[in-house]
């Protein structure tokens, strides 16, 4: 019999990346990759949809195997379970009106040769950002000036962009480029893509169990469908850039 | 002499039964009236109507000499026209009620002093002394600071009665003021209510006691179904009562 | 364990620092939306239409919708509507802008919806005779309302009252919604960036059971000092 | 916002509609809530009877079942319950032999439990104090007639507690209605709330599904207050 | 002749105040022991110790010769042993309340028939008809559908007494079952009671009717501060008082 995996993915929706439509079918650019990945491990994997409160919860009660879920790896979260290497990093952006002054960029004081968004910029300017992601590590780290607002999903803080209570937001170049598609983003346009930084982390990977085989396993997969050119396939339906990154 | 108290044609429904059905009277300043009846006539209703705690479906009630204004409403009842009005005449009407309603969330002295204090505007320390004095004559002071639920029936009703004294009214209305106590005590309460008629106010007493009745009321009224059917002098009716009922009624009582 | 321990205790100095504002939600949304209970259990007993209708629709909305959409659509559905107007220009808007006030004015409201249908079936349930008397003695409608009907309600509805104000305390955690975080929004906050889901829940669990323990010894407290009159314990 | 006729066709029932999503989460939050609800009768009136009996221990129990419950976040309880509960059954089953492995916690059972545990903790607080309103010459009067402590919760006790209690347990039923959207974390059931959120998150129209869902709700309000008013005129008959 | 109710050495005390000091008495099979006794002298409360409601400091009830058993707690109270006993006696022993206890959320004839039903396990039908009859003979039968709040002070406590009747106890306790009757009502009750005397029920009234003492009782009892301060025949009691306090009690009954 083939192998079964059952693979948990986060029932908010996230697209372009993975979501569920209204007659309840998955859609998205994991739903493709994980098509992809899963054949090449010759598993048959089964989605299943947890709210993201639950998804570790059940991953440790082995009511899932692995998370498929755009979930970025960072230090912090390995000490709670292993990722496979990534399989997707995008850059972040700033956006804010289109009438307001772009961001510039400034040698990072750290000295090791990197940019990093201008402080000067944004000094006395609010900023959105979603909580828990590296893009709230970002701005905690290097827009200290800003006042920094802390919402719980990007959707959010774009409404809050476009309400006007706040002047900028960082977030995934791919969730605001979509946003940005929208009516109600009208009046607004990028401001800066932020130079990529350490902060950022390594990108977004599979979690599984501490200590689970199924990491290489899933390294292996990723690798033969980068290699094969079955990734850059599926990436061109959903981007016109490189998402994997570099 | 003015009339204090006047009752005309009071009609009271209660579905589709009537309760009260046109009852008119009338008392003059000092007049204490004895309201005798058998269970159900309609002697409590009677008494609710007359301070709006039952809203009459038709006639008047007026009080020392003043019109309660009363006004029809579209679905045949009706209601009073001034809230006000309402409140400053039932402030001059004590009502001692047959249940004794006395506020379980207050102790006894707390039920005296309550409706002087924020009635009346009675400064709280003469309130307190004049409740003292009162609940002293009922025999209960000891009892000031315990909570209504913790008194014997005959204790409820004596602190009932001194709350009602306490507001210093120029109608008292008494439903039954003496049916918890013993002998002794009515007596004693029945010589407080003596020397309140004696002071000049006037009473309205719902009562059993043919003995009240004959010595202290100067009028007694027989409600019967709902309706007056005799009244006169304690000598009148008591004495001579030409009604079947009323015969009947009183060779009942042994007096 | 001994791993997870330690993440237990270097989150409390975070969670901690959420409590007064916690606190402070509560007890603002608590005061206002108790105080506003009063007329709407008011108007709702009344027998004017145009008192009880309105009353009746909010209880119904307040209780009829989640309060997470509430929040949401007073403060994102204003978002939809503002930009532009000339709001944007006065003093108002430094105020408009903060997330806190937006939770003040939901959360009284809501509560003001659940707390007024506890107090008009308390109120309703008061015995008439005591009522009554208060009336015979010429006490205006507002001074019986005050002297008698709303301490005797209170007594009856005040168990029902003190479980209001704990599911206020926990609801404030909605308010993460519009950027303001209390306890467990933070704690949530924690869970998503470590990926640690019960410590973060364990340590505001332990912070909750500090303060519900502190707010109902109060409130029994005041429910033995209103309740003197009854004996002691009815058995069942 | 969109112009309207496109923003209804976001709830027709056709394909790209989500009418029919809302009405699966509907179901699912009433079977929830419901069941819950139920659960949490029962455990309010084991409470109740619990902080008020004679029995000092009994009365600690309760409240420190009233205390903890009513303190810890119900994502925690909820969470325990599901993933624990399963854990301590199969540590149980473990001692009958091991081919137990694979006991599934029923997910509905468990939600159903916790919550319904975690409502009892307010039901208790809630129909203790309607017990202690009720006028003592009341259930003495039952007593003296004889009447085994049972009889009288059932015959006096229960229906004129009813009257005090009824308020406080309509706003605990619609406060389940809306908590059973806790359950959507266990990741079987998605509630309509929840579905409210996949579909304003999936088409960004939020004001619009919030909307819809607060509709939902609306009408779940009015059935169930119809209900309560009838529930209420009954139990005050004799008090008018 | 079989004692049918027995009271040895009962104490009771709320907080500081010791309420019964001591009170034995004995009723045989038909007896009739009124209870006469100043307010607040205890009466009540030791009609509600006999069964129970409160529970004595100290002391022993028998009833048909069978003691109901006590067990002492640590705490200096004490409890009863057997709950199933309790209620046992208790449906034997039926109580009229001073105020009435009426259930509110039936009507009157579902009170009457309520315990019955319910603790006896009549059935239905039988209890209705017997209850139809009972509240006849006390003069409500039209009243059987009203709910007891919607009933006049004297109504709702022919109910009262029609609810105590319809249990057929072996002991009838009444605390003032006359309290809110009007004379004429007065009389037909304890017609009642007479008879239910004659059938050979025991009672004890506690009552402020000396008429009732006096006729029907064959035992009084003067309870005076927790005390029983003299009893014995109403013609001894009545007629030859002894203390001084009840000399002093009856001068003041206008008999
Ligand atoms: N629960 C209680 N707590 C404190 N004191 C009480 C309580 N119940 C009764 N008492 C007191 O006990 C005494 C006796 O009360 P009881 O009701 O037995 O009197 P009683 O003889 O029936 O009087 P009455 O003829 O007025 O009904 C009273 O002084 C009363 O205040
Ligand atoms: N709220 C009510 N609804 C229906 N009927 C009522 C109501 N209140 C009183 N009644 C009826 O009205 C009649 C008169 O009652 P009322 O209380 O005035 O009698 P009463 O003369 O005071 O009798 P008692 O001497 O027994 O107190 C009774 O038959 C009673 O059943
Ligand atoms: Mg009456
Ligand atoms: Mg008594």
């Amino acid at each position: 019999a083939v192998e079964k995996l059952k693979i948990g993915i986060s029932s908010e929706a996230y697209p372009p990346f993975s979501s569920q439509n209204a007659t309840n079918q998955w859609e998205g650019f994991e739903i493709d990759l994980l098509a992809a990945i899963c054949k090449e491990m010759k598993v048959e994997c089964k989605i299943v949809s947890t709210a993201w409160d639950g998804i570790i919860p059940a991953l440790k009660a082995k009511k899932i195997d692995a998370i498929f879920s755009s979930m970025s790896i960072t230090a912090d979260r390995s000490k709670v379970i292993d990722f496979s290497d990534k399989y997707y990093n995008t850059p972040a952006e700033i956006i804010g009106k289109k009438d307001a002054p772009a961001i510039t960029t400034v040698a990072n004081p750290d000295g090791k040769g990197g940019k990093i968004a201008n402080p000067a910029d944004l000094k006395g300017k609010s900023i959105g950002v979603q909580t828990a992601t590296i893009h709230a590590d970002y701005v905690n780290a290097y827009l200290k000036d800003a006042t920094i607002k802390v919402y719980d999903t990007t959707d959010n803080h774009n409404a809050d962009l476009v309400a006007g209570r706040i002047d900028y937001a960082l977030e995934d170049s791919i969730v605001a480029d979509e946003f940005l598609k929208t009516p109600a983003a009208k009046d607004l346009g990028v401001k800066l893509i932020v130079p990529n930084d350490p902060i950022f982390g390594t990108g977004v990977g599979v979690g599984v169990r501490k200590g689970d085989k199924l990491k290489d396993r899933f390294n292996d997969a990723i690798k033969a469908v980068r290699a094969s050119g079955e990734y850059d396939a599926i990436a061109k339906k959903y981007f016109t850039f490189n998402v994997y990154g570099d | 002499m003015d009339t204090t108290l006047k009752v005309e044609d009071l009609h009271k429904r209660f579905g589709e039964a009537e309760v009260l059905k046109g009852v008119s009277l009338s008392a003059n300043t000092g007049d204490v009236i004895a309201m005798i009846g058998s269970s159900g006539s309609g002697k409590s209703t009677l008494l609710r109507c007359i301070n709006l705690l039952e809203i009459p479906n038709s006639g008047r009630v007026y009080v020392n000499g003043e019109l309660i204004r009363m006004k029809a409403l579209p679905d045949g009842t009706s209601k009073p026209e001034d809230q006000k009005q309402v409140e400053r005449i039932r402030s001059k009407l004590a009502m001692v009620f047959q249940s004794f309603n006395l506020w379980s969330h207050r102790t006894i002295l707390e039920n005296v002093i309550e409706a002087p204090v924020h009635v009346l505007g009675v400064p709280k320390k003469e309130a307190i002394e004049r409740a003292e004095a009162l609940l002293a004559k009922v025999g209960i002071a000891d009892k000031r600071n315990f909570y209504p639920n913790h008194l014997s029936g005959g204790q409820q009703q004596r602190a009932a009665i001194a709350r009602a004294l306490a507001m210093e009214p120029s109608v008292l209305l008494f439903d039954e003021p003496t049916s918890a106590l013993d002998p002794e005590l009515v007596g004693e309460v029945l010589q407080v209510m003596r020397k309140l008629a004696e002071e000049g106010r006037t009473m309205l007493v719902v009562t059993h006691e043919m003995g009240f009745a004959r010595d202290v009321a100067n009028q007694i009224v027989f409600l019967h179904k709902g309706q007056i059917e005799e009244q006169g002098t304690p000598g009148e009716v008591i004495g001579h009562p030409k009604s079947e009922r009323l015969k009947q009624f009183l060779s009942s009582t042994r007096h | 364990m001994d791993e997870s321990l330690t993440f237990l205790l270097s989150i409390f100095p975070r969670l901690l620092a959420a409590v007064p504002l916690t606190l402070a939600l509560t007890a603002i949304s608590c005061v206002i939306g108790n105080a506003l209970a009063v007329p709407v259990a008011l108007a709702r007993l009344s027998p004017n239409p145009l008192l009880w209708m309105p009353s009746a629709l909010y209880i119904l909305l307040m209780r009829g919708t989640p309060l997470l959409v509430q929040t949401y659509l007073i403060y994102y559905g204003l978002g939809e509507v503002l930009p532009g107007s000339f709001i944007q220009q006065t003093f108002l808007w430094e105020y408009l802008k903060d997330g806190f006030w937006y939770a003040v004015f939901a959360f009284s409201l809501n509560t003001a919806g659940y707390t007024g249908e506890i107090l008009r079936g308390a109120m309703s349930a008061v015995p008439r005779g005591e009522i009554e008397a208060a009336k015979a003695y010429g006490m205006s409608p507002w001074l019986v309302l005050w002297r008698v009907t709303l301490p005797r309600a209170v007594q009856i509805c005040l168990p029902a009252m003190s479980g209001e104000t704990i599911l206020l305390l926990k609801a404030t955690s909605l308010a993460s919604l519009i950027t303001v975080w209390d306890i467990m929004g933070t704690a949530r906050q924690i869970q998503k960036e470590s990926y640690r889901i019960y410590e973060p829940l364990i340590a505001a669990g332990i912070i909750y059971i500090i303060t519900v323990f502190i707010l109902t010894r109060l409130l029994n407290l005041l429910e033995r000092r209103i309740n003197q009159h009854r004996a002691a314990p009815q058995s069942a | 916002m969109d112009t309207s006729p496109s923003l209804l066709s976001l709830m027709s029932f056709g394909h790209d509609g989500w009418g029919a999503r809302f009405v699966d989460g509907l179901v699912v939050t009433m079977e929830v809530s419901l069941a819950a609800y139920a659960v949490s009768l029962i455990f309010g009136l084991l409470g109740a009877s619990a902080k008020l009996s004679p029995y000092r221990w009994l009365r600690s129990i309760a409240d420190v079942y009233t205390t903890l419950v009513r303190a810890l976040p119900e994502l925690l309880l909820l969470l325990l319950v599901y993933y624990s509960g399963a854990d301590a059954i199969k540590f149980l089953l473990s001692f009958l032999g091991d081919d137990y492995e694979d006991v599934e916690v029923d997910p509905f059972a468990a939600a159903v439990i916790a919550l319904g545990f975690i409502g009892g903790a307010y039901m208790t607080e809630v129909m203790r104090g309607a017990i202690q309103s009720i006028p003592v010459g009341q259930i003495e009067a039952a007593k003296a007639c004889g009447m085994s402590p049972l009889l009288r919760v059932r015959r006096i006790i229960l229906p004129q507690m009813l009257r005090f209690a009824l308020p406080g347990m309509s706003n605990l039923w619609l406060n389940a209605t809306k908590d059973s959207s806790l359950i959507s974390v266990l990741g079987s059931f998605q509630d309509i709330l929840f579905m409210g959120y996949r579909a304003a998150s999936t088409t960004k129209h939020y004001s619009f599904f919030y909307t819809m869902t607060a509709l939902c709700f609306l009408i779940v309000t009015l059935v169930s207050m119809a209900g309560i008013r009838l529930i209420e005129a009954r139990v005050n008959r004799g008090y008018k």
